[in-house]
């Protein structure tokens, strides 16, 4: 079956106003002002701390989901198996 | 103050320019893009979000998410390779052996 | 201080998976098939180390890990799929070169799914979610040299990852309107997604990214081929493993965290049950590959499951989750007696080799693989939900908390459903019991037939014996009301 | 131990002569003939002294019963009614059982030709001997299966195959009319009786006739007449007596039912079991006589069948056809007489039975002298014989003696004059007084047609048969002695048992509803049927009294003048030309009636539509659902198009359209 | 006292799974004989210490199973379920027997498959748990498909898996029946159980409504399609014609749905909406279910098929009188279960012998086979009059018994019923006088009879089909005994 740009068109377009809708539509519970200085540094240094107390479990996953990509892609990518 | 839906709304046409490049295109590493894409602009709301709650989850979401991305896209061109390997092309809509 | 003892399962999965793949690199090419006993060693070890922790709770980890009867259950499901594959991947891979990689992807891609299993955390949820998923997709194509098994990848991984991307977005909505991660107190502040069109749409996605895993209509159309394309060994992995971590993490985000958009998560399920067991039991009627047939069957019982979803009672649930449980034994074990049949016809090289799975190949299986036959009798008659299996007992419990709940058409809609689906897998019967053999007796590996008993064993213990299966799923369902 | 203690033996005789006839009777002499000779002569014997002490003391009557099953029972009755047909039948059978030995030599297949006559012989005997209608009702199967097989004897002939399940259906249809009778009897019975009690048959004869008067009060509509629960009953009853004893219209079976052997035709199909649907009614002639139109409607039935049969009787060139219509309306007489209980009361079952017993003589000898003939010359074509007597003097006189039997040759008034003349005149004179005190002379002139008909034809018979010369070459020799002395025996039976018995055959037979089994007051019975009962036999007019044997003179004399002296010439009259004689001849149609249009045309066509269109419909239901599940399989499979691109469009279509579909719901609800 | 209704259900499946292991054709056949002749043991023993003057459970045994579900292994026999096991047992070995000289290809997988029938279909009868019951209620589903797929005629897989869907949705309605008094039952009493008989018992306690109706029209909707009854028989004529003759005697041995209709629809009967409607209705297909099958059988051409739909007719017998709801009436369908069992037996082997002599079963090809198979005529003579109702035979008993103490009831229905019966003479004269009077047809070749093993069997059966005919009270006095227990529950609710 050939790609029908069309039709994905409007797939795309109806998912864009579909979401759209859906994000416009709602009032969203935001904070009154955005920190002035971008350049804060407490940023980075609470990250920082979330990673390694709140989201340590999600960082020892993504080690494993580096080491299994890593694994996953140079299987992949190794040139024995080709035609 | 940039009003939230700004960030918002451009995510959604990213993401939706990222959709219409996974439909669209044949070949292998232009759908990795638009996949990239598509996770970037969930991203930009993540930390679109992160900024107008006040809270810092979704900036740790993002960076996690970025890595997931970049993940993603180690394997992704590693089975393209090994595509291009047996075929001598990425042509996605040629590959369709299984199928019915 | 956390008690690590309660992760214990995870860790010795993890690292098995760790020192199979450090081993392996230093061992010659004979020893290697050792790995997957070892493999197998760890995966019993953290079976055994989940069994023994039944009944403990704790949440860890500043509230982002959650250790509960529903984490434990479905640990145990994964475990026991992480086991059969195991055990069966010892023949499929022998003498291969790179079993440390076959089984290291395994074991992580089970560590992921059992976070997933205890994640109380979107963030943990999320990137245990694509640990599984990134893990399966090189099993996917674990075959470099085969055309299908190639495609197979190449279509898991792209609609995977745009349905990791469909997620991610859906969950970043999720965690703008509540402004947290935490599953817990999503629920305490989920005012404004109820109120607000987003919650709708958030659900929707989040149903896409999930659904692309349970394999419900239309998030499934990677399923059959690349269930037919992999190695038989993954595609149980991937059916009977995977598939329940779409279902627990669903269960987890929709009926924990958002609790108060049930209405709409609800009715979505609903139409997506209905199609899903339909489409897949319709489409299964005129399949000639048997893996097709068995992946478009996955459909059908993911749509079972998803009944629980719409039907919502704690016996529902329990009925979905022990559902899930009996489904793990029959759909890895079919999809193993499939791979059986796929070596036996490669190796041979006889039969229809372009599609090694194909009906044909199954003819008086009954004299060739009488063990293997055997068992592939068992799960399809479990599938179709045919006494005194784990089928039978998980759409008992699951059907009949339907009409409990007062759902009748549900009820009936799924038991004609049951029902057709008896037509196609009688019809393997029929294959592989009544067709004359093409070819001499083969007898069926030893650890093919391994893996093979003890999925029967599985099957028709819970179809008998159910009471503490039952027992298990009503607490794990418990945790969900 | 006392005699009647073993009268349940008298069909269990037969019954176990049965069972070692057809298991040994290769290995025995003759076909083990003896086994059954013996076993009825037993039965014979048996009857007959039991009778005999009967006719001492009629009020005395053997009765025994034993728990069947649930609240039925097995029972053994011999009243005068039941001991008259008992020594009856087991005497006529006795006698062609003999006859057999001699007329059956020949055939390989003896063994089972003699075992079936005997179980016919043990169900014949045990239908007669039931205390209860059930019981009669099983013996009333039986003898039809037997006669079902005994026509079929010669199974491998196809038009004898035909004959039997032809015999077969058309009394079924009856039986299904007697087996409706019993069911609404039964239930009426429970109904009245209030449930069962321990120790009581609900359907014995003395429990069905204790409650004839509430029955009878029982009122039902039908078809918007209000008719009492008991002429129901009573007609459905009679309903299986037309099957059975061939009266209009389901005698169609008993001309074909000749191609079994001439011995079966003379014990089953004229002397015994057709006259099953005569004893039935006599049987229960006190519910008949209480309920309201039953007997008209039996003397109807009767007097027509009597009449309509023998004008086909006079057209037939078959000797056992003839023989078989003249049955049938002989059968049809008996039917009458019974009928003309509406005026003659109980005195109806007498005149009837009498009647009845010597039918079965002279009929049975009519018969044997046939398959004297038939075993003799190899055809029963009358048009090829002529002349018979010079070769067999003895099959000749008998039959003769028997025609004159049928015909009713005889002076009134005195005991002079043949068997048939005594029981035939009664029902002739008793239709005359129900024509003198209703008004109704229908049944009377349909009678005295029959009367003068029936001489017509039999003596055609005789004239065609045994006088004039050969008309074909055939052979021919008399028959042995066993087939002559059992003719011998019949031809005296046949002449002078009538004369000798009448008297007191009437009054022993009136005693049959009042003696120590049941108790019926006949009379008040009448009462509720709504008839006058009248005991004027014998003052009628002289004219009356001499007609039925002028009627009989003038038919031997139409015989003697056109088929023994062939005085004119028929060749015009009797052929196909003639519509009349076409008419009968093709014995009014019934074959293209019965046959081609109601079996064939409307029952077939029923059951085509139901085969092909509906059974098709219900069919095509469950098989559509197979059918489209397989077409949607193939359509819907086309979904999956192996291209990632079109998957990945699915998925996001599906977000898209689930967003709206579910919206669009949550909005409608 | 030996548990003998466990050892009922265990006995033949123990020597069903040996039977699988035999090698050959002897070993194969002679453990199904020894198997299914230990089982008819063991149904002797139990008849011998049957108490036909109670209506109690005998026999009793139960356990806990699976306790939070309520479900148990609870099993009994009484007068319903023994002459059922009875026939069963009978039957089973001299279809053994019958069928031990034919060949054929897995002998050890057809007299396994026999056997596990055996089972299977006792396991119904002695269940006294709707969840087992059901188990084994679908069990017997598995034998069949297989004995139909694998042995059967030239259209076998159609009529194999028409007739294995066609009664799998319909027991899986049931099922929903099950769950609906299972539940409902749970929210009335907050115990949950699955003992057939407390459910019964519970559901004249629940609320009036669709729910209660609802349960009661699955639950007989399972049980006529089984039976089967007009309209749903169109699996039937296809499944008994295309198998075996050992897989069409298993068909008429599965005697589950009229058994479910005494066991379970008549105790709830009285309870239900409106009865009086269910009443009607059932009466209604019973008798069109007479009427019809009998029609239809008049226009067969193939013997089996004729036969096929002479049992749809007869087991509207059963319906009609189950719908009479008079103890006399109840017991009479109840017998003509039992007989209908015995003499469609002998007419399918009868009709199989045909076939696998002659060649063919089409009865105009047929032809004067009474001069070849002369033993055989006799029996298939008997078995026919026995199927025709011929008094003297069972099949009289129960039609008599239905015809008449359901007439009190529902008269418009059993004159329907009354019409059917000059047809059904019809019909199986007209396919004796075709088949085996008249000229041998001589394209038939040299047709030989049946064989002595053969005779055998078929004739034990007759006899037995003559000594019940004539001697009912054996298994009759224990139907009625129920039956009343039955009726009474009706009567004491006022229908």
């Amino acid at each position: 079956m050939q790609i029908n740009r069309p039709a994905a068109f409007l797939v795309v377009l109806l998912f864009l106003a579909v979401v759209v809708l859906g994000t416009f539509g709602t009032s969203w519970n935001t904070v009154s002002e955005l920190p002035e200085n971008p350049a804060d540094p407490s940023n980075v240094e609470g990250l920082g701390m979330l990673i390694f107390t709140q989201y340590v479990i999600p960082f020892e996953i993504m080690s494993i989901v580096l080491l299994a990509s890593l694994i996953g892609a140079i299987y992949m990518a190794k040139g024995e198996g080709s035609k | 103050m940039i009003p939230l839906n700004f960030y918002l709304g451009l995510a959604a046409l990213l993401f939706s320019i990222g959709l219409y490049g996974v439909m669209t295109h044949k070949s292998g590493i232009r759908l990795i893009m638009c996949i990239e894409l598509m996770l970037n602009s969930a991203n930009l709301n993540l930390v679109a979000f992160s900024s107008y709650t006040d809270t810092l989850n979704g900036q740790v979401f993002a960076l996690f998410s970025i890595a997931l991305a970049a993940a993603e896209a180690a394997i992704g061109f590693a089975i393209f390779m090994a595509i291009y390997r047996m075929h001598d092309r990425i042509n996605l809509d040629e590959l369709n052996l299984l199928r019915w | 201080m956390v008690d690590l003892m309660l992760l214990a399962p995870e860790i010795a999965i993890a690292v098995t998976g760790l020192f199979v793949l450090v081993t392996g690199i230093f061992m010659s090419p004979q020893a290697k098939n050792m790995l997957g006993y070892l493999a197998t060693f760890g995966v019993l070890a953290a079976l055994g180390l989940t069994v023994a922790s039944f009944g403990t709770e704790a949440v860890m980890f500043s509230g982002t890990v959650s250790i509960d009867a529903l984490s434990q259950f479905f640990k145990l499901v994964f475990l026991v799929v992480a086991l059969l594959v195991s055990v069966a991947a010892i023949k499929y891979n022998e003498d291969s070169e790179h079993i440390e990689e076959f089984y290291a992807l395994v074991l992580f891609a089970t560590f992921g799914m059992m976070f997933v299993a205890s994640a109380n955390d979107l963030i943990v949820l999320f990137c245990a979610f694509e640990l599984a998923s990134l893990a399966t997709y090189a099993l996917a194509g674990y075959e470099k040299q085969n055309p299908r098994s190639l495609e197979a990848a190449m279509k898991y991984f792209v609609i995977g990852s745009v349905s990791a991307a469909l997620m991610l977005f859906g969950l970043s909505f999720v965690y703008g309107a509540t402004g947290t991660t935490s599953i817990p107190l999503i629920a305490a502040n989920s005012g404004l997604l109820v109120d607000n069109p987003i919650g709708l749409v958030a659900v929707v996605l989040l149903i896409a990214g999930f659904g692309f895993k349970m394999a419900l209509v239309p998030f499934h159309m990677w399923a059959p081929d690349t269930y037919q394309g992999s190695p038989s060994v993954v595609s149980a992995l991937l059916a009977a493993g995977s598939k329940k971590m779409g279902f627990v993490a669903a269960f987890r985000v929709f009926i924990v965290a958002l609790a108060a958009l049930q209405p709409d998560w609800q009715l979505a399920f609903t139409i997506l049950a209905v199609v899903t067991m339909t489409f897949g039991n319709v489409v299964a009627v005129s399949q000639t590959s048997v893996k097709r047939m068995l992946a478009y069957s996955s459909l059908a019982q993911a749509g079972y499951i998803a009944m629980a979803f719409v039907v919502m009672t704690p016996m529902a649930l329990a009925g979905g989750i022990l559902y899930a449980l009996a489904h793990a034994f029959m759909k890895a074990g079919a999809f193993i007696a499939a791979g059986a049949v796929v070596w036996m016809v490669t190796s041979e090289k006889r039969g229809n080799l372009e599609v090694p799975d194909h009906l044909d190949n199954f003819k008086g299986l009954g004299t060739r693989m009488p063990i293997a036959a055997f068992a592939m009798m068992v799960f399809v008659f479990a599938l179709a939900g045919i006494p005194p299996t784990a089928g039978f007992m998980a759409k008992f419990v699951l059907f009949s908390s339907t009409i409990q709940a007062g759902m009748i058409w549900l009820a009936v809609i799924a038991i004609l459903n049951s029902a057709l689906s008896l037509f196609y897998y009688a019809r393997l019967v029929k294959y592989m019991y009544f067709l004359p053999p093409e070819g001499e007796k083969v007898g069926t590996p030893f650890p093919y037939a391994l893996a093979l008993l003890l999925a029967v064993a599985g099957v028709l213990v819970i179809g008998i014996w159910p009471e503490p299966f039952v027992q298990w799923a009503m607490e794990a369902a418990s945790v969900l009301v | 131990m006392a005699l009647e203690e073993l009268a349940f033996l008298i069909p269990v005789l037969p019954a176990l002569a049965f069972v070692i006839t057809f298991f040994f009777g290769k290995k025995l002499p003759s076909g083990g003939a003896i086994i059954p000779i013996a076993a009825i002569a037993a039965s014979f014997v048996i009857s007959l002294m039991i009778t005999l002490g009967l006719l001492a003391n009629p009020e005395e009557v053997v009765s025994q019963s034993v728990s069947w099953f649930a609240v039925l029972n097995l029972g053994v009755l011999i009243d005068p009614l039941a001991a008259v047909m008992l020594c009856m039948v087991s005497f006529v059978s006795l006698l062609i059982h003999i006859y057999a030995v001699g007329y059956m030599s020949h055939d390989p297949a003896k063994p089972r030709y003699f075992a079936e006559t005997a179980l016919f012989t043990a169900a014949m005997l045990s239908l007669v001997l039931s205390d209860n209608i059930l019981q009669l009702f099983v013996s009333w199967e039986l003898v039809g299966l037997c006669s079902y097989l005994l026509i079929g004897f010669w199974f491998a002939k196809p038009s004898a195959a035909s004959a039997a399940k032809k015999a077969f259906l058309t009394t079924r249809i009856g039986d299904v009319m007697f087996l409706t009778g019993i069911i609404v009897l039964t239930a009426d019975l429970m109904k009245l009786a209030g449930g069962f009690t321990d120790g009581v048959y609900l359907l014995r004869f003395d429990e069905i006739f204790s409650y004839i008067p509430e029955l009878s009060a029982m009122q039902a509509n039908f078809l918007g007449f209000e008719v009492s629960h008991l002429t129901i009953i009573t007609l459905l009853f009679f309903g299986g007596a037309v099957g059975k004893s061939g009266q209009f219209p389901l005698h169609v079976w008993l001309p074909d039912a000749m191609e079994g052997p001439t011995t079966v035709s003379a014990l089953i199909h004229a002397a015994t079991m057709v006259t099953a649907g005569v004893y039935l009614v006599a049987r229960t002639f006190p519910m008949f006589i209480a309920a309201p139109d039953s007997l008209m409607v039996v003397a109807y039935f009767g007097g027509f069948t009597a009449l309509f049969a023998a004008t086909m009787g006079i057209v037939m060139n078959d000797l056992k056809r003839v023989l078989a219509f003249s049955t049938i309306s002989q059968l049809g007489y008996m039917m009458l007489g019974l009928g003309l209980g509406a005026t003659i009361g109980l005195e109806a079952v007498g005149v009837s039975l009498f009647h009845l017993i010597n039918h079965a003589f002279f009929k049975a000898l009519l018969f044997l002298c046939a398959g004297s003939v038939i075993h003799a010359v190899g055809t029963h074509d009358m048009r090829e014989l002529g002349g018979v007597a010079k070769v067999m003097p003895i099959t000749a006189a008998t039959m003769t003696a028997a025609a004159l039997s049928l015909a009713g040759f005889g002076i009134p008034g005195t005991s002079i004059g043949t068997s048939g003349f005594f029981s035939k005149d009664p029902i002739i004179e008793a239709a005359y007084l129900l024509g003198e005190h209703n008004g109704n002379w229908i049944p009377y002139i349909f009678s005295i047609l029959a009367a003068l008909l029936t001489a017509v034809y039999i003596f055609r018979l005789i004239f065609m048969t045994f006088a004039g010369k050969p008309r074909s070459n055939y052979g021919g020799h008399e028959s042995p002695s066993s087939m002559t002395i059992p003719l011998s025996i019949l031809a005296v039976f046949a002449l002078v048992f009538g004369g000798l018995t009448r008297t007191g055959f009437m009054e022993f037979l009136e005693e049959t509803f009042t003696n120590s089994f049941v108790n019926v007051d006949i009379g008040s019975l009448a009462g509720l049927g709504e008839y006058e009962i009248v005991h004027a036999a014998g003052h009628e007019p002289l004219l009356i009294l001499w007609l039925p044997v002028i009627i009989a003179l003038a038919g031997l004399g139409i015989s003697f003048v056109l088929y023994y002296l062939k005085a004119v010439d028929l060749g015009a009259v009797a052929s196909m030309k003639n519509p009349v004689y076409k008419l009968l001849y093709k014995r009014y149609y019934q074959h293209e009636i019965f046959t081609e249009f109601f079996s064939i045309g409307v029952v077939y066509g029923v059951v085509a539509f139901l085969t092909q269109v509906v059974d098709v419909i219900i069919d095509s239901i469950v098989e559509a659902i197979g059918i489209v599940t397989v077409a949607a399989a193939d359509a819907l499979r086309r979904v999956q198009t192996g291209v990632v691109q079109t998957y990945a469009s699915v998925v996001i279509a599906g977000v898209g359209l689930l967003i709206i579909l579910v919206k669009l719901i949550m909005e409608v609800l | 006292m030996l548990p003998v209704a466990s050892l009922l259900i265990l006995v033949p499946l123990i020597f069903a799974a040996v039977t699988f292991f035999t090698k050959t054709k002897e070993q194969a056949a002679g453990m199904g004989l020894l198997g299914s002749l230990v089982t008819l043991g063991i149904t002797l023993y139990a008849y011998m210490n049957f108490d036909s003057s109670t209506a109690a459970m005998q026999f009793f045994e139960s356990m806990e199973w699976i306790p939070s579900l309520g479900i148990s292994y609870t099993v009994g026999i009484d007068g319903i379920s023994m002459p059922l096991i009875l026939l069963n047992a009978i039957v089973i070995p001299l279809l053994v027997v019958y069928s031990w000289s034919e060949d054929r290809e897995a002998p050890n997988r057809f007299y396994g498959l026999i056997l596990a029938m055996q089972a299977a279909v006792i396991g119904v009868f002695v269940s006294l748990d709707f969840f087992m019951f059901y188990i084994f209620w679908e069990l017997t589903l598995i034998p069949l498909f297989f004995m139909v797929n694998i042995w059967g005629g030239e259209k076998r897989a159609h009529a194999s898996y028409k007739f294995f869907i066609y009664t799998h949705v319909a027991s899986l309605v049931m099922l929903l029946g099950i769950f609906g008094i299972f539940y409902a039952s749970w929210q009335q009493t907050g115990v949950p159980t699955f003992d057939i008989r407390e459910l019964i018992s519970q559901y004249q306690f629940f609320e009036s409504g669709m729910l209660k109706d609802a349960i009661f029209l699955a639950l007989l909707f399972g049980f006529l399609a089984k039976i089967p009854s007009f309209p749903f028989h169109s699996w039937l004529p296809e499944a008994y014609s295309e198998a075996p003759t050992a897989g069409s005697v298993l068909f008429v041995l599965l005697k589950i749905g009229g058994y479910g209709l005494f066991r379970i629809i008549l105790p709830m009967l009285p309870n239900a909406g409106s009865p009086d409607l269910f009443i009607v209705l059932m009466g209604l297909l019973g008798s069109v279910s007479i009427l019809y099958g009998a029609l239809l059988a008049l226009r067969q051409k193939d013997l089996k098929r004729m036969i096929a739909y002479s049992s749809v007719s007869h087991m509207g017998y059963v319906t009609l009188g189950a719908a009479g709801l008079v103890a006399l009436s109840v017991s009479g369908a109840m017998f003509q279960q039992f007989s209908h069992g015995l003499i469609m037996a002998i007419l399918f082997m009868s009709a199989g012998a045909i076939h696998s002599s002659a060649g063919t079963r089409i009865i105009n090809d047929l032809g004067g086979l009474a001069q070849k198979m002369p033993k055989l005529t006799v029996i298939m003579m008997l078995a026919f009059m026995a199927s025709l109702g011929l008094p003297g035979l069972t099949g009289f008993i129960a039609e008599f018994l239905v015809l008449t103490f359901t007439f009190a009831n529902l008269p418009g229905f059993v004159v329907i019923a009354l019409l059917a019966i000059v047809i059904t003479a019809g019909y199986h004269l007209w396919a004796m006088q075709r088949a085996m009077f008249g000229v041998y047809n001589e394209k038939l070749g040299d047709v030989k009879d049946i064989n002595s093993l053969q005779v055998f069997s078929m004739a034990v059966i007759a006899l037995l089909v003559l000594y019940f005919g004539l001697n009912p009270s054996p298994v009759l006095d224990m139907m009625i005994t129920n039956s009343e227990a039955i009726v009474s529950l009706a009567a004491g609710a006022g229908v």
